[in-house]
């Protein structure tokens, strides 16, 4: 069988040369750096932090590097690989450490290094020892395992979009998700911490398993797990494989992206450092499962199911974040079901096939400024803010830190698609390109994209209007630790990184998508962008539309929440958005009915499903496999004739079941 | 019935079992089972060592019958003579007195064992006689039939088809006679032992001539745990008993912060390390 | 009569010993009951020698006999010095090691 | 009868093929001897130096077979089966034997070894003869400083002290029982002083050997003896702790009482056998499975019996219940060997009886053995979830790894024999290098085991914590470690062999099974140490290249495992 699989001419990729041949810098200096740190101890105490930066400001330059060498060779020229050595190679099974530099692994090497280098240097504010607000029992060792861990983070991330196969991909799979792991429990004084390090860590190794087998699924067809002779081959995969296939990964990227059904673990993972949930929970790794799908474009092109349910989880879980992001008061809890619902578009968006691979990515990227900064800018309040993270003890902060506001400002905008800011760039063309699905389905993606589009302006303008404006609810208040709110803005080491985020949100989908910019860039790999026709509401009309949702949105929460006061404590029993609803909307009866109630429902019900079912299941879990584990750990009695009678128990079991299965059946 | 008749048995032909033979059988085979029996149920173990050495020479016999004459003398002599005996000689030295009380200690654990001992009974028994019932013996009338009988052709055998299991065999007794001697035998002491001149001396030469006070001695109780008093009241430091006082009345260990990352509670961990702690075992 | 019942009446001692080290409690009698299914296994070499007309199973079941007898030796030694420690050779009381 | 006699020809044997197994076991004879003529100051040396020579030279000669490029073939009227899966193993055996001869060896971690002494270790263990000297201990202590109770007072601080979570000090407290407590002057004096009883490296040989047999074994007969010659040695070294006497013994007694009892039944498989095909080579065994007009029943019901024993040793659920209690109580460099060692030749017995003697009747047990497999992945995953004690949890890991193994050789391909021995290399190496990382991790009652008491370890030592790190991401199977590797082997074999749902199961039981490692590794670097808490002892040259050698194949396999993959695949079983 192999035999004849080799006989298939496979397109020769050329070796990488010039900066490319250094290319295993990229991935070379945040390892060095991680194990540098990690075992230097505490010696390294003062100026661990400083070497982490280094090696991602350094990865950076290299990925610029190499950058501008692919941009200057031909757009067919700018795929290579740079092999590094042979890994795993017995007979038909050949694995090669190889490096694949080409514009789609580009892109994302300069996204990661690029925001990962301004949240390292962020970082270096936030985590500082002296600070009094950066969490409980900062101390320079924290500091420099902090900077271990993400440099960790780096590398892996670094691999998994380099690989030249399915083998490195999943090495960089399971290092993103190991070095998650850590850094959700880092702060290890919290339980809450450790218990959503916990359920992430299982919610992705569900994944995990989902992708694993993929590749097993791929091997034994294809007798390879090199993406060029993968894709090659994915004419000889019959339908069933494919679709199994096609599922399995996509089973992946929902652990890994927090997408339906595996998103409960996202939110949790806001018990980390805020750098992290920037960089970690909203602009790199989170977006790994697009990554997947995008590399894997050959694989989805050849099955239509499989991009379907692609797009149908991209479309529930868009829809789903959306609403329960209007329902926290957690100002890191809403950016991420903001970052689910967002990852939804962009999974819709590469699920849609050529259509759409070029949007979705555009949009991770944008998408990569705009929350990134917005996280940092949450950091940054909650820097200021005794790292109280409740937005009702907010209120009236533009004052005190203009610098987050206006930085805050660009990002929200960006991402309620305020016009010529990125987020309308990306968001709006994946919404087009929905609508503009033939027949039931875009009337069905494209209204849910344009829904969740205005429930984004809503719940973004709230959290902006109860952060930065009304009230000054925390002069009365007191921090859990018992002192007094003294809001500040923070150092400079933390607002030049929002600063330059905050142009990138502005400005990024502008030039991106300048002359189809990223979209011609990206053909070499996920192919030339095609428009989808055939639509059911016409795209003028999803574009103004769209627009108008969000506008809806925005006045309706300055409506709610920007005219009258902040109740401090969430309202019992009835939550807030009840008795806001009845008080401000109770005039228009039928509205409340039609609308409001229906709305505030599914909210009540999916934040109710959210964290009693998905969270429950998982905790459930957890808890039945530890109580297993206790019940059976009991079967351990210690006595040796218990032993012995299991062991004569398995034996006749054994027996028993031999026999049978050799003559019961027959005769 | 001597064994010169069941020899008689065993030389005379092949597989099918005659007359003579299924008597031996069924006087041998009750007799062997009544000696494993007895050996389960006696609540004495040196009965129990008996009743397996009745067991053994049964066996013996019934290898006899069987045309293995060698295997029925190796059992008789070496097995129900030498190694039983060592049975018997080791549970004299340790185990005499310890006879199993009636209690089952373990919940379940006899029923479930008679249950899966008759299920297992039930399988093999199934097992073989659909197999065999049918099936014709050959009979070892040839291959004990060479002329030098059947020690030679069993030595034969062992030193050209079991060539390499008979040598290795050796490690095995190897290993055995230094696992005895590692296991058992106390090894002489590295200081000279004291002899009873040299213990009058340190005594007489010591602190203390007189015995030790016991403990209790115008005490409020005669626990061991209770120092004894001088006559002004004062407690006698001799008293105090070393081994009590050296062991915490109850150890928990010094238990490190609770592990979050555990999968179980605090209290369950606590109680494991209790359990798995040593207790006094009753 | 065949020599089946032999087998049988191996099985019958074979599943004693096995119930015998599953419900006493002196160490030494649950290792006797060990012999005694080692024993039981040899009644099955024999009589299958006999049945299949070659002297293979006489063999083994020397080999049985001497593989035997070192255990014996070793078995005794463990629990003669596990005795010693504990006073007691009962099964049940070594029983710290669990769950 | 007139007495004749018959010259018998000696089976031919191929002396430079087992020149390996022969050389292994004549230097466990010579160790005896060694052992009994020597006077006692020179035998650590020379035993050390005898054992390690004896290892290089075996795997010497070995190379130099493998790379003669003869043919597999059977030697001594088949009794052994030299071929190149044997010599995989024997290789794989032997660098087993000689990181876990140097963890044995070792003298300078626990001062004067981890075995009992002449005098001590045995006398200590007799209740009246070890209560006594406890006293008498005391008793000099007390003489010799100034009397009172503030005296006695402190001794009672100190012994709290130093016995805080010493099992052995505490088990003085319970009637029956009293060795010395371990970490009292005169255990401490002795120790230092008397060296550790050097029969335990001969022992240590005999068992290689015996292992060496058994993956070799070409017929049931040899595997028997090869079972027993393995066993007999290890039981007695489970039992020869200098400290936690009582641990120990229990270990020993229950691993021997256990293991006769399985032996038992594959013995009793073993005469099933031979009377349903006449024979007990294996070959034999599987043309009689072709041919004979006897009914199966003979057969499988053998079957069955056989593999308890086989399964047994390989510490395969449920058959397993013996592998916790015994890999707590033994000494921790003998756990090492035996966890790596054991594994190998178990698997190898069973990878060869199920290839040869079953492979015509696979489709009938196949089902039965995807269940134990279940069974086994399962409950080593799960039951690891809670353990407490370090050796403990990296037991259940081995019963979860035995599930993997298991997966792979009931994949009865080559593809499925290769990964199954790779991976045999892989864990073993991981696993010998764990716990000869515990061996390390001590306090003053000995090794630390508990994991609450590893709490922070990283902060004492940022070295030990990244080794262990680094063994524990392997054994969960994280890329760029050997346990990723040998994984990937295994589950790719046996998905090409269609048992894709049990390569599922057995994804999810890794994925749950490395929630326990990274347990002990968030412990190690994210709790805060106690402040009694354990040291990391200065590891000798022995366990500092045994600890080495286990990390960097470990690094090795995970990177560049394409050698060792293609030795493994490098031929089938030769019958």
């Amino acid at each position: 069988m192999s035999a004849s699989l080799l006989a298939t001419a496979v397109e020769q990729i050329p070796a990488a040369t010039g900066v490319g041949a250094k290319a295993w810098l990229l991935v070379a200096l945040p390892a060095l750096s991680s194990a540098v740190l990690f075992l230097a101890g505490r010696r390294a105490n003062t100026w661990g932090h400083l070497l982490g930066c280094a090696s991602v400001v350094g990865a950076f330059a290299v990925g610029v590097a190499l950058f501008a060498q692919a941009l200057s060779a031909a757009p067919d020229q700018r795929t290579t690989e740079l092999p590094l050595f042979s890994w795993i190679s017995v007979g038909a099974l050949h694995v090669d450490f190889a490096l694949r530099l080409d514009p789609l692994s580009l892109a994302f090497v300069l996204l990661i290094t690029g925001v990962g280098s301004l949240i390292h240097i962020y970082s270096i504010g936030y985590m500082a020892p002296h600070g009094q607000a950066s969490g409980a029992g900062h101390s320079d060792p924290s500091r420099r395992r902090f900077f271990a861990q993400l440099n960790l983070f780096v590398t892996a991330m670094l691999l998994l979009v380099l690989g030249n196969n399915f083998v490195l991909l999943y090495l960089g799979w399971e290092g993103v998700g190991l070095a998650s792991y850590l850094l959700i429990g880092f702060y290890q004084d919290r339980p809450s911490a450790a218990t959503a390090a916990k359920k992430a860590f299982l919610m992705n190794r569900v994944g995990d398993v989902g992708l694993a087998l993929a590749i097993f699924l791929l091997w034994t067809h294809l007798g390879t797990v090199q993406y060029s002779q993968v894709f090659a081959r994915v004419g000889q995969l019959t339908p069933g494989v494919l679709f199994a296939v096609c599922a399995l990964m996509l089973l992946g990227a929902c652990g890994k992206s927090g997408q339906f059904p595996l998103q409960a673990w996202l939110p949790d993972a806001m018990e980390g450092p805020t750098p992290v949930s920037a960089l970690i929970h909203a602009a790199t790794m989170v977006t790994a499962g697009v990554y997947l799908v995008a590399r894997c474009n050959p694989i989805y092109d050849a099955s239509a199911n499989g991009r379907l349910i692609v797009t149908l989880v991209g479309v529930i879980t868009l829809l789903i974040g959306a609403i329960i992001g209007c329902a926290y008061d957690d100002i890191k809890k809403v950016l991420a079901y903001s970052t689910v619902s967002q990852i939804g578009y962009m999974m819709l968006g590469v699920g849609l096939g050529p259509a759409g691979y070029a949007l979705g990515l555009m949009h991770l990227y944008t998408h990569g400024f705009f929350k990134a900064g917005l996280f940092l800018g949450a950091g940054s309040v909650m820097h200021g803010m005794n790292d109280d993270v409740d937005m009702r003890h907010y209120g009236g902060l533009r004052a005190y830190m203009p610098i987050t506001f206006y930085t805050f400002l660009a990002g929200y905008l960006a991402l309620i698609g305020f016009p010529f800011l990125s987020g309308y760039y990306s968001k709006d063309v994946i919404i087009e390109a929905a609508a503009a699905q033939p027949g039931w389905r875009g009337l069905v993606m494209g209204g849910a994209a344009m829904l969740a589009a205005g429930l984004t302006a809503f719940y973004m303008t709230r959290l902006v209007l109860m952060t930065f404006f009304g009230e000054k609810r925390w002069q009365n208040l007191r921090g859990v630790d018992g002192k007094e709110y003294h809001p500040h803005e923070s150092p400079a080491v933390m607002t030049v990184p929002m600063i330059i985020l905050a142009v990138g949100s502005v400005g990024a989908g502008f030039l991106l998508q300048l002359n189809h910019a990223l979209a011609s860039w990206l053909t070499p790999t996920v192919g030339e962008l095609r428009e989808s026709e055939g639509g059911l509401i016409p795209p003028s009309l999803v574009g103004v539309g769209t627009l108008l949702l969000s506008a809806a949105g925005v006045l309706i929460a300055y409506l709610l929440i920007g005219r009258r006061p902040t109740p401090v404590v969430r309202p019992e029993p009835v939550s807030w958005p009840v008795r806001a609803a009845r008080r401000d909307l109770y005039a228009n009866a039928i509205n409340e009915a039609l609308i409001a109630r229906p709305g505030i429902w599914l909210c009540r019900a999916l934040v109710y499903l959210d964290n009693k079912g998905v969270d429950g299941l998982v905790n459930g879990t957890a808890a039945l496999l530890g109580g297993g584990s206790g019940q059976l750990r009991r079967l351990q009695t210690g006595f040796v004739r218990s032993y012995a009678l299991g062991m004569l128990g398995g034996g006749v079991l054994i027996i028993a079941a031999l026999l049978i299965l050799r003559f019961g059946i027959q005769s | 019935m001597s064994t010169a008749a069941l020899a008689q048995a065993a030389t005379d032909n092949g597989g099918p079992v005659g007359l003579s033979e299924a008597i031996a059988f069924w006087i041998l085979g009750p007799m062997a089972l009544a000696g494993a029996l007895g050996m389960v149920f006696a609540r004495n173990a040196v009965h129990s060592a008996l009743w397996l050495a009745l067991a053994m020479l049964n066996l013996g016999a019934l290898y006899m019958a069987q045309q293995a004459p060698f295997l029925g003398f190796v059992q008789i002599i070496v097995y129900t003579g030498a190694v039983m005996m060592l049975f018997l000689f080791v549970l004299m030295l340790v185990g005499r007195d310890s006879s199993d009380s009636v209690v089952e200690a373990i919940k379940g654990q006899r029923l479930a064992a008679a249950v899966l001992g008759i299920g297992f009974v039930a399988l093999m028994v199934g097992s073989l006689a659909r197999a065999l019932f049918s099936v014709t013996p050959i009979g070892l009338g040839a291959a004990n039939g060479v002329p030098s009988g059947n020690v030679a052709a069993l030595g034969r055998l062992l030193f050209t088809q079991y060539l390499f299991p008979f040598e290795l065999t050796s490690a095995l007794l190897i290993t055995a006679a230094l696992g005895a001697m590692l296991m058992t035998f106390p090894h002489t002491r590295t200081t000279a032992k004291s002899g009873q001149r040299a213990t009058v001396e340190a005594r007489l030469r010591g602190a203390r001539v007189s015995p030790l006070p016991g403990p209790g001695v115008f005490a409020t109780a005669n626990s061991v745990a209770t120092p004894a008093l001088l006559p002004d009241g004062s407690v006698a430091p001799e008293s105090l008993s070393e081994i009590i006082e050296t062991v915490p009345p109850s150890a928990p260990a010094p238990l490190a912060p609770v592990d979050a990352h555990a999968l179980v509670g605090a209290d369950h961990a606590k109680s494991d390390r209790i359990s798995s702690g040593e207790e006094a075992q009753p | 009569m065949t020599p089946t019942y032999y087998l049988l009446l191996s099985a019958l001692l074979f599943s004693i010993g096995t119930v015998g080290v599953l419900v006493r409690r002196n160490a030494i009698v649950v290792f006797m009951c060990i012999e005694l299914m080692l024993n039981a296994v040899n009644l099955s070499l024999v009589t299958f020698a006999r049945v299949n007309g070659g002297l293979d199973g006489q063999v083994m079941a020397f080999f049985v006999m001497v593989v035997a007898a070192a255990e014996v030796v070793v078995g005794l030694a463990i629990i003669m010095s596990i005795f010693r420690a504990r006073r007691s050779s009962s099964v049940d009381d070594a029983n710290l090691l669990k769950y | 009868m007139t007495l004749q006699t018959i010259p018998i020809t000696v089976p031919p044997v191929a002396y430079y093929a087992i020149s390996p197994l022969l050389v292994v076991l004549g230097a466990a004879c010579l160790g005896v001897l060694v052992e009994a003529f020597l006077p006692r100051h020179q035998r650590w040396a020379a035993q050390v130096t005898l054992t390690l020579l004896t290892l290089v030279v075996a795997g010497a000669l070995l190379g130099a077979y493998a790379s003669s490029g003869a043919p597999a073939a059977t030697t001594l009227s088949g009794s052994l089966s030299v071929d190149r899966p044997t010599l995989f193993m024997w290789g794989t055996l032997l660098a087993f034997g000689l990181v876990g001869v140097l963890l044995i060896a070792d003298r300078s971690v626990e001062p004067g070894g981890a075995f009992i002494t002449d005098a001590e270790g045995v006398a200590s263990g007799t209740h009246a003869e070890g209560v006594a000297s406890g006293t008498d201990a005391g008793r000099a202590a007390g003489a010799a400083s100034a009397g009172g109770i503030s005296r006695a007072a402190s001794r009672v601080g100190a012994g709290s002290a130093t016995s805080g979570t010493s099992r052995a000090g505490v088990a003085v407290a319970a009637p029956p029982a009293g060795p010395i407590p371990a970490g009292t002057p005169r255990n401490r004096a002795t120790a230092g002083r008397a060296g550790m009883r050097t029969e335990v490296l001969p022992l240590t040989l005999f068992a290689l050997g015996g292992m060496m047999s058994f993956c070799a074994a070409n017929d049931l007969l040899t595997m028997f003896v090869a079972l027993e010659v393995l066993s007999l040695p290890l039981y007695l070294l489970c039992g020869l702790a200098r400290r936690r006497r009582l641990l120990s013994q229990e270990a020993a007694v229950k691993y021997f009482l256990l293991g006769a009892f399985a032996s038992a039944f594959f013995l009793y498989g073993l005469a099933l056998l031979y009377g349903y095909a006449g024979s007990v080579k294996l070959a034999d065994i599987s043309s009689a499975a072709a041919a004979s007009q006897r009914s199966d029943t003979l057969l499988f019901a053998g079957l069955a019996l056989l593999v308890v024993g086989l399964l047994f040793k390989g510490s395969v659920a449920p058959f397993h219940t013996w592998t916790p209690d015994v890999y707590q109580g033994a000494p921790t460099s003998v756990t090492a060997f035996m966890a790596a060692a054991t594994k190998v030749a178990a698997f190898g017995a069973i990878l060869r009886v199920l290839t040869i003697g079953f492979g015509s009747t696979r489709w009938e047990w196949r089902g039965v053995l995807w269940a134990v497999a279940i069974v086994s992945m399962v409950i080593g995953a799960v039951i690891g979830l809670t353990q407490t004690d370090i050796k403990r949890m990296l037991a259940y890991s081995s019963v979860a790894h035995a599930g993997f193994l298991l997966v792979g050789a009931i994949a009865i391909t080559q593809r499925g024999l290769s990964g199954t021995m790779f991976y045999l290399l892989t864990y073993g190496f991981s696993t010998i290098a764990a716990f000869g990382v515990v061996s390390l991790v001590r306090d003053a009652d000995g090794e630390a085991t508990q994991l609450s008491q590893w709490a922070g370890l990283a902060k004492r030592s940022p070295l030990v914590a990244g080794v262990m790190t680094f063994l524990l991401l392997s054994l969960a199977g994280i890329p760029l470690t050997s346990g990723f590797t040998g994984k990937f082997a295994i589950f790719s074999a046996a998905i090409a062999d269609g048992m894709a749902p049990l390569v599922v199961v057995a994804l999810i039981a890794s994925a749950v099974a490395a929630f326990f490692y990274l347990r002990v590794i968030v412990l190690m670097y994210f709790s805060e140490p106690s402040v009694e808490g354990p040291t990391v002892s200065v590891p000798g040259a022995f366990t500092t290249a045994a600890v080495t050698v286990g990390v960097l194949i470990t690094l090795l396999l995970g990177v560049a495992p394409t050698m060792a993959l293609s030795w493994a695949g490098a031929g089938p079983f030769v019958g």
